[in-house]
């Protein structure tokens, strides 16, 4: 119940961030769309066999762990545009497991999504407890490297479910 | 089989209600920004439609019932039309929005536009989810091996 | 004077991004397989969002970003529908299907 | 005060051309790169560089008001998005059996 009252709270201020006009009656709608979208959001989540998502993140960890990810995206973007630009183009292709240590299903598909969103590293297949990711120019030091933004994205994972 | 798409499920459950809230949005700034029934009716649908992509037929039909989506198809149409005869019985011409507020005729118009604009999202959310429905519903002609 | 370099940056910006569709839909044409013109297709509609976008500061109506944003939406849902097909050659149920193959 | 504003405006500048120049070596890459799992690299250059730089500099051109928001929003939409439909193409096309090349400075060879 909690969750429904601030998820409504939130789409109604993505409402009036994207509209921008105080008149009576947008308010009016926009209150009446936010508690109408949560609605059937809550349908939807009652009618499949997976229940509800389970939140639980730091915020400000999170925010932190943003940009420590633009730096990330900066960096391998670098290393994938000197790959193309070079006239033989020096791909060294492999598939590898990298294993995650985060509980809840959001914390894994942030772990997951980071991956795909650096250059250079793509995320092929959840299995059990690892990811197979496929690399573009692949060294020893990825395994390091990919351990630690593991480890950052765990660190983003709080206690309190709302 | 749907378990090992977790991604595509957490994605999903986190974008659905964003959609919603940006398909009624689109809706009611109609006069505002470009957009109006037609697009918002395309994006209510398209939450259904992913929603019924990623997780299943049946419970996307839990949510949205098929009978709704037959009774909203009508619905919308006789919204419009309603607006029209309600301008009718107000004594002016069929869809003249004055009727609303004869001293300021633009609010006149603001009003009738949105009971129009609504009228007509309602009713492409609804086919759209009816047309979805009946090529989602259509058993596959051909196994996986055959292909 | 310098109200006028904003117009060519955008101009420049959006002949950028002009090339890089045309090398993409390159890209669908040759494509050997299915999923690079399914990968294509995806990056032709990011390219599109980002065109729009500038395309709206050109000519002066950032209102434009509504119809980007519905773009990208749109851009997304179909890559994954069409995926599914191709996946599984239905776009509604498969379990039942599967369960009964067993 | 408007010298910082000049100076900001030449960051945004800058920002969208070389936005502009990340988005056509993404195409570039996809065009030159040999088989369809390094183009999936390429691809993610425009995603992540390419996004971020453009609508950086269309923000900071703006100023800040609404249409940052909704910039924002954009932004946001498609690093949850972009990276999602690249994972659905390439767990697709992992399914359906196509394997990365092992290319050692020849074009010919499939070992897999």
């Amino acid at each position: 119940m909690l969750r429904s009252i601030f998820t409504a709270i939130f789409l109604f201020a993505l409402w009036y961030l994207m509209s921008g006009i105080d008149k009576t009656l947008t308010l009016v709608l926009g209150a009446g769309s936010s508690v109408f979208a949560v609605w059937i959001v809550r349908r939807m989540d009652d009618a499949s066999n997976f229940k509800r998502l389970s939140v639980h993140l730091r915020p400000i960890e999170f925010v932190k762990y943003i940009f420590w990810v633009l730096a990330e995206i900066a960096k391998s973007n670098w290393t994938v545009i000197k790959i193309v630009l070079s006239p033989n183009m020096d791909i060294k292709q492999k598939m590898y497991k990298v294993p995650f240590s985060q509980k809840s299903d959001l914390g894994q598909a942030i772990f997951a999504n980071t991956i795909t969103l650096t250059p250079g590293t793509i995320t092929v297949e959840v299995e059990g407890d690892h990811f197979l990711v496929h690399g573009l120019s692949y060294s020893l030091d990825d395994h390091a490297a990919l351990a630690d933004m593991d480890r950052r994205v765990s660190k983003t994972e709080g206690i309190v479910d709302l | 089989m749907i378990f090992h798409h977790l991604i595509l499920r957490v994605v999903t459950k986190l974008l659905v209600g964003t959609i919603i809230l940006f398909a009624l949005y689109v809706q009611f700034h109609g006069d505002f920004s470009p957009g109006g029934g037609f697009q918002a009716g395309v994006i209510m649908a398209v939450a259904f439609i992913l929603y019924g992509i990623v997780f299943s037929l049946e419970s996307v039909k839990k949510v949205f019932p098929e009978w709704l989506v037959h009774k909203i198809l009508a619905l919308g149409v006789l919204i419009y039309a309603g607006t029209g005869i309600a301008t009718m019985l107000l004594g002016y011409d069929f869809l003249d929005y004055d009727a609303f507020a004869p001293l300021h005729p633009t609010h006149g118009q603001h009003w009738g536009l949105l009971a129009i604009e609504f009228g007509v999202g309602v009713t492409v959310t609804g086919v759209m989810v009816a047309i979805y429905y009946a090529f989602a519903g259509r058993p596959p002609s051909l196994t996986d091996e055959d292909w | 004077m310098i109200s006028t370099v904003p117009h060519f940056v955008f101009l420049i910006a959006l002949l950028m991004l002009f090339i890089a569709m045309i090398l993409v839909l390159l890209r669908l044409y040759k494509g050997p397989t299915l999923y690079d013109r399914v990968l294509s297709t995806n990056s032709f509609g990011t390219q599109t969002v980002l065109f729009i976008g500038v395309l709206g500061f050109l000519s002066g109506r950032p209102d434009f970003l509504d119809i980007a944003l519905l773009y990208a939406l749109i851009n997304f849902v179909s890559t994954i529908a069409i995926l599914k097909f191709f996946r599984y050659r239905a776009i509604g149920d498969i379990l039942i299907k599967r369960e009964a193959k067993k | 005060m408007s010298i910082f504003l000049e100076f900001l405006q030449v960051i945004a500048w800058i920002c969208i051309l070389s936005g502009g120049i990340l988005v056509i070596i993404g195409a570039l890459g996809s065009l030159r790169f040999p088989d369809f799992w390094s183009r999936l690299h390429a691809a993610s250059v425009t995603d992540s560089g390419g996004v971020i730089l453009l609508l950086l500099g269309m923000g900071i051109h703006s100023g800040f008001n609404l249409i940052t928001f909704k910039l924002l929003l954009i932004g946001v939409f498609l690093f949850i998005t972009g990276p999602t439909s690249s994972h659905a193409v390439a767990n697709a096309a992992w399914v359906s059996g196509i394997k990365p090349l092992r290319k050692k400075h020849k074009k010919s060879g499939i070992d897999k």
